[in-house]
């Protein structure tokens, strides 16, 4: 059951749509060992920077080293938990204020294993992969993210 | 580099450096090849420092062929990338 | 922002369907405050129990008193976290397996609180509603299901 | 009922009782209105295991009025319910 797949990308160009959510989601209903499913969205905050209002993310990253820490990231999540299914996309180029940027989506026999594998992968994305953020202000001038 | 003897500069190598984020605001570049006759990160960083006056104030880390690396590390590879806080998700 | 309601069912006949969650993601496009949203789903398993396959779990409640738990677990969590918004669903009568019988949404500005609050949120429905699940076999045989 | 004096027979009242899930494989009906003489709970469950043999094998809990009640709570409320464990999610 447990889809390790070799190494692939998880970028996407452009926003996460929730049709695409919502069509994962419906992929997983024939796993019928899976009794819990856990995800987490990123969404582009509309900040408030000393009276500018962020409109979109442009996000870029060095995309094979990002791809190889993910991959990493997925592995080691596999081998710490007991997971069924585990997806991770995140956004490159342009993701407007509102709209998602990642998803990460992990699947399981037991509902306390997502919870502890999906906030492991999320920080584990956060804290490893080169992954980076161009926040552009409504006048289009900009200033870099950084995780907090 | 024409003070050089002809036995170090068989040594230089080509190296391509990579830029993210906020780096390229300063180097207006994603990438160039350099020729580089040092030893250590922190050789070619003074150079690189050299040619991008403000990259200095920056915080970034470095990478070699895709694994971070710090400043006494030998460069060994082929691809060293500066990399800023991350900002994924 | 925080869309407290007056209480209202959380109960829906029948599965949740993926339609229903991606149409849910959808409509927090708008609301440009929330970073991230954690997403909870509970999938009825077609679990094996001595030689038997589970085929669906018919869901009854004493609608009233969860209804009013529900409630009492939304409040208090919007009082323990700085959540946007908070969402919760669960089916009543026949989710078949491989089904989506429990959704849980909640969203905020900031990653960690709701990593906190969707397990918070999802442990007290397990523990304080009193909902009621019949597997029914292959077979058309049945037994009661317990949270574990 | 008959031989109770009048004083006590007007104190008893009607109490409807709820059954959920496995209970009602018991019971073979989800709700029913008793007429009750006693004052707690435990007095209540006592005129139930009376009349539903298996009852008392079973694994509940007792809400009146929607809110959780040990054996010795008084009765109150109009309605009582007997809630097996819960299966929510």
């Amino acid at each position: 059951m447990k889809d390790k797949k070799p190494m692939k990308s998880v970028f996407k160009e452009g926003a996460i749509t929730s049709e695409f959510i919502g069509n994962s989601i419906y992929k997983h209903q024939t796993k019928t060992s899976i009794g819990a499913h856990n995800i987490f969205l990123g969404q582009v905050r509309a900040d408030d920077i000393d009276g500018k209002i962020v409109s979109a993310i442009e996000y870029t990253a060095y995309e094979d080293m990002a791809n190889q820490k993910f991959h990493e990231i997925r592995e080691s999540a596999f081998e710490k938990f007991d997971l069924t299914c585990m997806h991770i996309y995140h956004s490159l180029g342009t993701v407007k204020a509102g709209e998602i940027c990642l998803f990460v989506f992990v699947s399981s026999p037991r509902r306390k294993v997502v919870f502890e594998a999906l906030e492991y992968i999320v920080e584990a994305i956060k804290a490893d992969v080169p992954v980076f953020g161009k926040e552009i202000f409504e006048d289009e001038s900009h200033q870099w993210k950084v995780n907090s | 580099m024409s003070t050089h003897k002809l036995n170090i500069k068989l040594l230089k190598m080509n190296i391509t450096i990579k830029y993210f984020g906020q780096l390229t605001d300063i180097t207006q570049l994603e990438e160039e090849t350099l020729e580089f006759g040092g030893t250590y990160v922190y050789e070619l960083l003074e150079t690189l420092y050299r040619k991008y006056n403000t990259l200095k104030t920056k915080d970034f880390q470095v990478a070699q062929n895709q694994e971070l690396v710090n400043e006494n590390t030998k460069i060994t590879g082929q691809e060293i990338a500066l990399l800023p806080p991350f900002a994924g998700g």
